[in-house]
């Protein structure tokens, strides 16, 4: 039978739990099986794994290129709308035009990299999750899927390189 | 317009056709002859859009200018000079255009009522006084008193409602009625009508033609502001400015404060209070030994030295001011106000007019001349002294007054404290006044029977003064009353016939249309009129559609004055009555009057020198201020034998530091919530002094000033820091 | 953890270059806890009020409910008429108050944003304190600018969408780029104060029950700290850290163009942007100073966090910031004094001898006296209460400089005979009431987020060790901190 | 005529803008601050008066002032000619791009400059910008003042009201405000003169406060059109224009004494 289980190894050290996933990769756990958490940001260099993407930068600058249109709308298609003569200015003002410009493009840059940490990190997302209180007291957590016939395998091996605790865990509501 | 068709053009291109016509209409809204329909059927005067415009006269004061009121939908909107009238020829001044505020004034009377004196008109005796009870009460009070008896206040316009009751009076051998008004006391008008009888030998007010002189020398009298005919005058001044491009008038003006009209003059002379006759006179010497040949008579005995030393006029001034008389094509000399306010102000007219006689302007183009009488004159009508006055106060006092009528004056507030009127009318059994407004003389009264404001009723005025030709300026209604009041005219006519017998006899017409048409029949056929018609009713109707009828050529009077030079004039000391150190010169507000306190818009004119709005000020030289230890706006305590006012201080850079100004117009007890315990009233200071002509010498007082701890701050458009450098002083 | 086990005790190190006894455990980034008693430190100083706490509390509520609320209903009730803005001084407090929290608002940005680009590690303890100012700040100061308007309930029309008539706002108007800018800021400096608070919040999400635990819950969005959630919050944190800065410029210049591009005496001036800019952080960091001094000296275990050290740091910026700010006065004073015009020559005699010059004078002694004589003295600036009144009165101070650049200039203008001084009338309440409701707001804010950011503070102390160089024991910083991929 | 540009003291193009449509020109000389004026643009448009303390503190509503001032000291001293200060309808006005919502826009038309009341929200850059400071800006509801008002049965009765403008916008509070050159009276004289097929002629109307002028000291008219009253009036040796050097190009010409 090939019941699925969750392993959570708690760490209170970066090395240790560096050597664990080492171990992991061993017994033939991959490291998108293997998910890291931590109440600190830790570098994937630091456990060895593959670097994380994001679309944060890529989003923000599409944001950029979006508010700046936007911006030209504003200064330059708004007076063709609705022609006014004032101070005897020309309808497109170049200088204050590059006000307005610089402003849209800067907020829609900062709406969008704020959007992308939503998109890229799936927030908000109240769904029960596999998480201990202990991560954010400074623990780092170590989980992966494994069949149940192995867990006590991995559970020895995990204990041995120095894991504070090895159990299963379900999910659960944060 | 231009050739790129706007927005708002295209939007309006279907109703061009609406587009208005400033057509001059004969019959107004309360036409005796057009029958009120209901709005079903729009009279033409209440089409959507279109404005209507009637023809009539300003009742602001006594100078007859001719008004065209636009209305709209049955409502006055504006006020616009009539540009055919000779008066003012198209002209307003700023109480001219604010006499919408009256009649849109909330505080108007607004039906005929009977109340306990002095209490405000709201606490009615009777609450149900209708019109046909105030006829019967006028009725018996024409019936039942002794003719001799019966007394007639009214306002200084000689209009067709002065005529109706002098006839009355005289039919019936009543007192002839008695016109009076603060402005002509201010403007010395007696004095100067005096002064041109014995000079003229004839009882007429003078015409300055200031348009055609080339140096204007005026001795306190305010042109520019309230005298005479103010908007005349002005045109007149801005003829002999801008009028002729080969020459710039030069304009100096005799007076111990910049007054607005000083404000205008090329030189300001800040003489000493009463000394303007022995100035005049010096000038006339010094203007004729320039001239070369005999000095005349009248300024033989004057000694320029001794003037310049007692006038504060430096001789140079004299002499400077002689040469441009000696000098000048046509010079003309006038006096007024202040300057004949005072106990020699009939010497000092005099001698003012002499200075004419020596430059011989007489009749000439920038001289003076004698005013054409006005249509229907046989002799002038002139308004009644402050003696006059002061003597039918006395009568009433003595109960020889068993009843008075009172319209459009408000003796009370313009007439000084000191002559008593308030008291005297204690002792009238039965006071009854016309007033539209409640003011502190209809308080005072036992009935009151509102007449219509001047834009409501018909009528008709003579100009007394400050054209060439002679003018009947004509009235009709621009606007239906708004309240349930009555022409005073038809209530005496109604009356008259409710009294029958003599009194009916005295006034036989059904209304007062009729009576009006009575006086105009006999312009018809007269020669030069402006428009002639065959009979009344045509030329009625034209009369009102013009405002008015008047000769079309100037027929000024030459004055023959040949004896003016040859006799010595003698210009005494002035008296000051008072012990004070200060000299006290009252003037009318300009933009105010003396009946204006009531419009709000004339409060908030800034006044032309001070730019005060709303309040009373009493103008101080700052070094005399520094002196006393006063700053602006404290409230200083002012004493005259006559009595005390507390006002707030304004230091005025431009006044004598002997001489204290006061504005005359505010410092209402009543008149309404705008005038109501507004200011203080100068005229409370001025004790009871008349000089020969019979004229109040109300700039004849000295005062003393205390301090008071209070200070209230005085509303003025000006800046004093921009104006008068205040906390930007040099450390 | 590793910091910690690494440290060696009563270890000697060298100092700039004196060779003092020195125990670096002084400093927050060396003397590390353990995380969990930091979070329950943070928990605790958070959850704790004592009455004096609901005191405070109940008296700025009082207030914000009159002299804010009230007082503002009734002007636009009234009409600006019960304000003291005339012919010529159209604006008046109003604005004053605008440009004021607009200034307060800078600190937040420059330490958080500034200091992050530049590392300085002092930083770390405070940033949260100082962006929740900014956040709070500019609601103080667009409210100010409603306040002003005389039409408030038709304020839409200034909105970037076309009116009735399909016309739409006019962007020659340095008001719509002030509209602009202040959005962009206000919008941005609040994500940038929520992006570093996720993992605070889930923290306290776990240290917390009840209405807490859910409110927490909700604002933590599901953190839990995988590596994911990690580098896009890093990325996106980085990002903000650049751009917010020159928006932070932008907001303030464009503030002071509003009065620049006025064709008025001494308001027409070249320099007014930057002068304003450090005007802002002038008065900004005071603002900093009185947060940090009022949180130490009122809130649990917050003299663990904030330190002399931080005082200190904090000082030296003020210092320098003011003679920033004395170099660019000068600079627009002397320039307006040689040009010799006639209207700015009235203009500046006004100023320092019109009825307002106790003003001017009290401008210049709190803004630039107070600071260099106190400030220069290491010892002094680690008192916080004198650093705190030192921030007060700078404060004042450039609150007086705006008064006197806005109403007391304005009396000044080309026509003498309108010139007329402003008085207050109701704007002082309102004044009063934007300052309770900033407190108030800062109040509530204090036990319901965690002040500290906790996590940032510990990433620090594990990038801080020391080292033996020879007999000498250096601190040394290693580089684990992401922000700067 | 030709015009020579010299005269109005501007150069080339500008010049000829500083012509624009209508003008008006105040002679100084002659002006003598009666103040009729004052109210006679009061009463054409429906301004409103602010009573004693708001006059006081410089709220009056007027828009058309007559300025004086003092040169010497007594007794030497004398006033400065009475100076009507109002709206110049500047060319290049500065109070127009300062506004955010287009309330105070040049008029392609006649070339003056206009104030939408209905689109105002009262932030009163305009009048902080304007030079002349001839913008008022209403600071309280004055017409609907219950001071102002008779309670007839009951209810609140505004006599004043009666005498409204129809042609004019009653403004509220909360709106600024300033002279228009009655521009109600433009259009109706352009409508008269459309409808009868042809052009305003010179003088056939003008501004509420010329007409009242008893000294006629202000004239008003087409400045583009070179035979009219005004622009001949206007480059007379002693045409002067305010703040010239702001390069706003005034409309209106004041003429000095001489």
């Amino acid at each position: 039978m090939s019941e699925h289980i969750t392993i959570l190894a708690l760490y209170s050290d970066i090395n240790p739990a560096a050597d664990g996933i080492d171990k992991l990769h061993e017994l033939g756990i991959s490291d998108d099986e293997i998910t890291v958490i931590s109440g600190v940001p830790i570098t994937e260099a630091m456990l060895g794994r593959p670097h994380q993407s994001t679309n944060v930068s890529r989003l923000a600058l599409g944001g950029a290129v979006v508010g700046f249109l936007f911006g030209a709308f504003l200064n330059f298609g708004t007076p063709n709308l609705y022609t006014v003569y004032v101070g005897g200015q020309s309808v497109f003002p170049f200088p204050p035009g590059m006000i307005i410009l610089f402003e849209m493009t800067m907020l829609f840059a900062l709406l969008s990299t704020f959007l992308g940490v939503f998109l890229d990190s799936y927030f908000p997302n109240y769904s029960p999750l596999e998480y201990v209180p202990e991560i954010s007291d400074g623990k780092i957590g170590v989980f992966f899927k494994c069949l149940q016939s192995d867990e006590k395998k991995f559970m020895e091996a995990l204990s041995k390189l120095g894991a504070e605790s090895v159990s299963t865990t379900e999910a659960r509501q944060l | 317009m231009s050739e790129n068709i706007s927005r708002r053009d295209f939007l309006k291109l279907a109703t061009v056709g609406a587009a208005t016509s400033a057509v001059l209409t004969g019959c107004g809204p309360s036409s005796r002859y057009i029958k009120r329909e209901p709005y079903m059927e729009m009279p033409e005067y209440t089409y959507n859009g279109l404005s209507t415009y009637y023809a009539t006269t300003c009742r602001e004061c006594a100078a007859g200018c001719g008004l065209v009121v636009r209305t709209m939908q049955g409502r006055a909107i504006k006020v616009e000079g009539n540009a055919s009238n000779p008066v003012n020829l198209g002209k307003t001044c700023a109480r001219g255009q604010a006499t919408l505020h009256g009649l849109y004034n909330p505080d108007r009377v607004e039906n005929p009522l009977k109340h306990a004196r002095g209490t405000s008109i709201e606490i009615r005796i009777d609450e149900s006084v209708t019109w046909d009870d105030a006829i019967q009460v006028v009725a018996d009070a024409l019936k039942n008193n002794d003719p001799s008896e019966i007394g007639f206040l009214m306002g200084m316009a000689p209009d067709h409602l002065f005529d109706l009751v002098s006839d009355l009076a005289a039919s019936i051998g009543a007192p002839a009625p008695l016109r009076y008004g603060a402005l002509s006391m201010f403007e010395a008008r007696a004095t100067l009508i005096k002064a041109s009888e014995n000079l003229f030998g004839q009882a007429a007010l003078p015409f300055f033609d200031i348009a055609n002189a080339d140096l204007v020398l005026s001795f306190g009298a305010n042109f520019l502001e309230t005298w005479l005919s103010p908007v005349a005058y002005t045109r007149g001044f801005a003829k002999m400015r801008r009028g002729n491009p080969k020459r710039r008038g030069h304009f100096i003006q005799f007076e111990s404060r910049i007054s607005q009209t000083a404000a205008k003059a090329d030189e300001w002379i800040p003489l000493l209070p009463g000394t303007e006759g022995l100035v005049a006179l010096a000038i006339g010497r010094l203007a004729a030994e320039a001239k070369g040949g005999a000095i005349p008579k009248a300024f033989a005995d004057v000694n320029p030295r001794e003037v310049a030393s007692m006038s504060d006029v430096s001789m140079e001034k004299l002499e400077h001011i002689a040469q441009l008389v000696a000098e000048a094509e046509s010079a003309i000399a006038i006096p007024g106000g202040s300057a004949l306010g005072l106990n020699n102000g009939l010497q000092a007219a005099q001698a003012v007019l002499a200075l004419n006689a020596l430059v011989d302007n007489f009749g000439k183009p920038g001289g003076v001349s004698l005013s054409p009488l006005a249509p229907n004159e046989d002799e002038y009508h002139r308004p009644a002294s402050a003696q006059e006055m002061n003597e039918f106060v006395g009568k009433m006092k003595s109960g020889g007054v068993k009843v008075l009528f009172v319209h459009g004056v408000n003796p009370i507030f313009e007439l000084p404290a000191s002559l008593g009127f308030a008291d005297a009318l204690a002792s009238v059994p039965q006071v009854i006044s016309f007033a539209t407004f409640p003011d502190e003389t209809a308080l005072q009264a036992d009935y009151i029977f509102p007449d219509h404001h001047g834009l409501e009723s018909w009528g008709y005025q003579r100009s007394a003064t400050g054209v060439s030709q002679s003018v009947l300026s004509g009235a009709q209604p621009a606007v239906s009353p708004n309240y349930d009041t009555r022409a005073t005219a038809d209530v005496l006519l109604a009356a008259a016939q409710m009294a029958g017998g003599k009194f009916a006899e005295a006034l036989p017409f059904k209304d007062e249309v009729e009576f009006i048409q009575s006086k105009l029949v006999n312009l018809i056929g007269e020669a030069d009129g402006f428009f002639s018609a065959p009979e009344i009713n045509t030329f009625s109707a034209y009369f009102q559609q013009h405002g008015g009828w008047w000769k079309k050529s100037s027929e000024l009077v030459a004055a023959s004055a040949s004896s003016a030079l040859d006799k010595s004039l003698q210009v005494e000391a002035a008296e000051f009555a008072g012990e004070g150190e200060y000299f006290f010169l009252p003037f009318v507000a300009p933009t105010l009057g003396e009946a204006g306190a009531n419009k709000p818009w004339l409060q908030e004119l800034p006044d032309p020198t001070t730019t005060v709005m709303w309040n009373t000020w009493v103008e101080m030289n700052p070094e005399t201020a520094h002196h006393e230890g006063i700053e602006n706006d404290d409230v200083i305590k002012i004493v005259s034998e006559a009595g005390e006012v507390e006002a707030p201080v304004y230091l005025y850079p431009a006044i004598r530091p002997d001489t204290v100004a006061m504005p005359f117009g505010q410092g209402h007890t009543a008149y309404g919530r705008y005038a109501a315990g507004r200011g203080v009233n100068p005229a409370n200071l001025l004790g009871s002094h008349f000089n020969e002509a019979g004229d109040l010498t109300f700039a004849g007082m000295k005062v003393k000033i205390e301090k008071t701890a209070r200070k209230q701050i005085l509303s003025r458009l000006e800046s004093r820091i921009g104006v008068y450098n205040e906390g930007l002083e040099e450390h | 953890m590793a910091v910690a086990s690494k440290y060696l005790p009563g270890a000697k190190k060298a100092h700039e270059a004196q060779h003092e006894e020195h125990d670096l455990r002084q400093y927050l980034m060396f003397d590390p806890k353990p995380r969990g008693e930091m979070n329950q430190m943070v928990m605790e100083s958070m959850m704790t009020t004592s009455w004096k706490f609901w005191v405070v509390f109940a008296i700025l509520s009082v207030l914000t409910a009159t002299c804010f609320f009230y007082a503002w209903g009734y002007m636009i009730a009234e009409g600006l008429g019960v304000s003291g803005v005339m012919r010529p001084s159209y604006w008046g407090i109003f604005l004053v108050n605008t440009v004021f929290w607009i200034g307060i608002s800078h600190a937040g940005t420059f330490i958080s944003a500034i200091l992050r680009v530049f590392k300085a590690e002092f930083r770390r303890p405070f940033t949260r304190a100082a962006e929740l100012m900014t956040t709070f700040g500019l609601i103080q100061a667009g409210a100010s600018i409603f306040m002003h308007l005389g039409r408030v309930w038709l304020a839409y029309w200034l909105f970037p969408i076309p009116n009735a008539r399909q016309l739409w706002p006019n962007f020659h108007s340095p008001l719509m780029w002030d509209l602009l800018a202040i959005t962009t800021y206000v919008l941005g400096s609040t994500m940038y104060l929520f992006l570093p608070l996720i993992p605070d919040l889930a923290m306290a999400r776990d240290r917390s029950t009840g209405w807490r635990k859910t409110f927490f819950k909700i604002l933590a969005l599901g953190f839990r700290g995988t590596e994911g959630e990690w580098t896009h919050l890093h990325t996106a944190m980085n990002i903000f850290a650049f751009a917010i800065i020159p928006v932070m410029f932008s907001v303030h210049t464009i503030v002071s163009w509003d009065f620049a591009m006025a064709m008025r005496p001494g308001w027409s001036s070249t320099v007014f942007g930057p002068y304003f800019v450090v005007g802002a952080l002038h008065s900004g960091m005071g603002a900093v100073a009185i947060v940090l001094a009022i949180m130490r000296a009122t809130m649990k275990h917050m003299d663990y966090f904030i330190r002399a050290e931080h005082f200190d740091a904090l000082g030296k910026l003020m210092l320098i910031v003011s003679m920033a700010w004395a170099y660019f006065f000068f600079n627009d004073y002397i320039v307006q004094w040689y040009g010799g015009d006639k209207w700015t020559d009235t203009l500046l005699h006004w100023h320092e001898s019109g009825p307002m010059s106790w003003m001017f004078f009290q401008m210049l002694i709190f803004n630039i006296a107070v600071p260099w004589l106190i400030l220069w003295n290491k010892k002094w600036r680690e008192i916080p209460w004198l650093l705190a009144s030192v921030g007060l009165l700078i404060n004042v101070g450039m609150w007086y400089e705006r008064y006197i650049i806005i109403p007391v200039s304005l009396t000044i203008n080309r026509m003498p005979f309108t010139w007329k001084l402003y008085y207050p009338q109701i704007e002082i309440f309102l004044t009063i009431g934007t300052f309770a409701m900033f407190l108030l707001f800062y109040l509530i804010a204090s036990r319901l987020i965690p002040l500290i950011p906790v996590w940032e503070v510990q990433e620090g102390q594990m990038a801080h060790s020391v080292r033996k160089v020879g007999k000498a024991v250096v601190p040394s910083v290693s580089e684990i901190d992401l922000t700067m991929e | 005529m030709g015009i020579d540009l010299n005269l109005v003291g501007a150069k080339g193009a500008i010049a000829e803008e500083a012509e624009g449509k209508w003008g008006m020109v105040i002679d100084q000389d002659i002006c003598t601050g009666c103040q009729a004026c004052v109210a006679a643009c009061a009463m054409e448009n429906n301004l409103p008066f602010v009573g004693e303390e708001d006059a006081a503190y410089g709220r009056t509503m007027h828009w058309i002032r007559v300025e004086r001032f003092w040169e010497g000291a007594y007794p030497e001293i004398k006033a400065t000619p009475f100076q009507p200060m109002l709206c110049q309808q500047c060319g290049h006005a500065p109070c127009e791009p300062v506004c955010p919502v287009f309330a105070t826009p040049h008029s392609e038309a006649e070339q003056i400059n206009l104030q939408v009341y209905n689109r105002c929200v009262g932030t009163r850059y305009c009048a902080n910008n304007c030079p002349y400071q001839v913008r008022s800006f209403n600071w309280r509801d004055y017409h609907t003042q219950p001071f102002h008002a008779n309670d007839v049965d009951g209810q609140l009765v505004f006599p004043f009201h009666n005498q409204f403008n129809p042609d004019v916008t009653v403004r509220r509070r909360g709106v600024m405000e300033k002279c228009t050159f009655c521009i109600q009276r433009i259009h109706t004289a352009q409508d008269k003169a459309k409808s009868e097929g042809r052009e305003v002629e010179d003088g056939e109307f003008t501004t509420a406060c010329a007409q009242a002028c008893p000294a006629n000291a202000i004239t008003f008219g087409r400045m583009d059109d070179h035979e009219s009253l005004v622009s001949q009036l206007a480059h007379q040796k002693h045409g002067v224009k305010h703040l010239e050097e702001l390069n706003t190009l005034p409309r209106i010409t004041y003429l000095k004494e001489g």
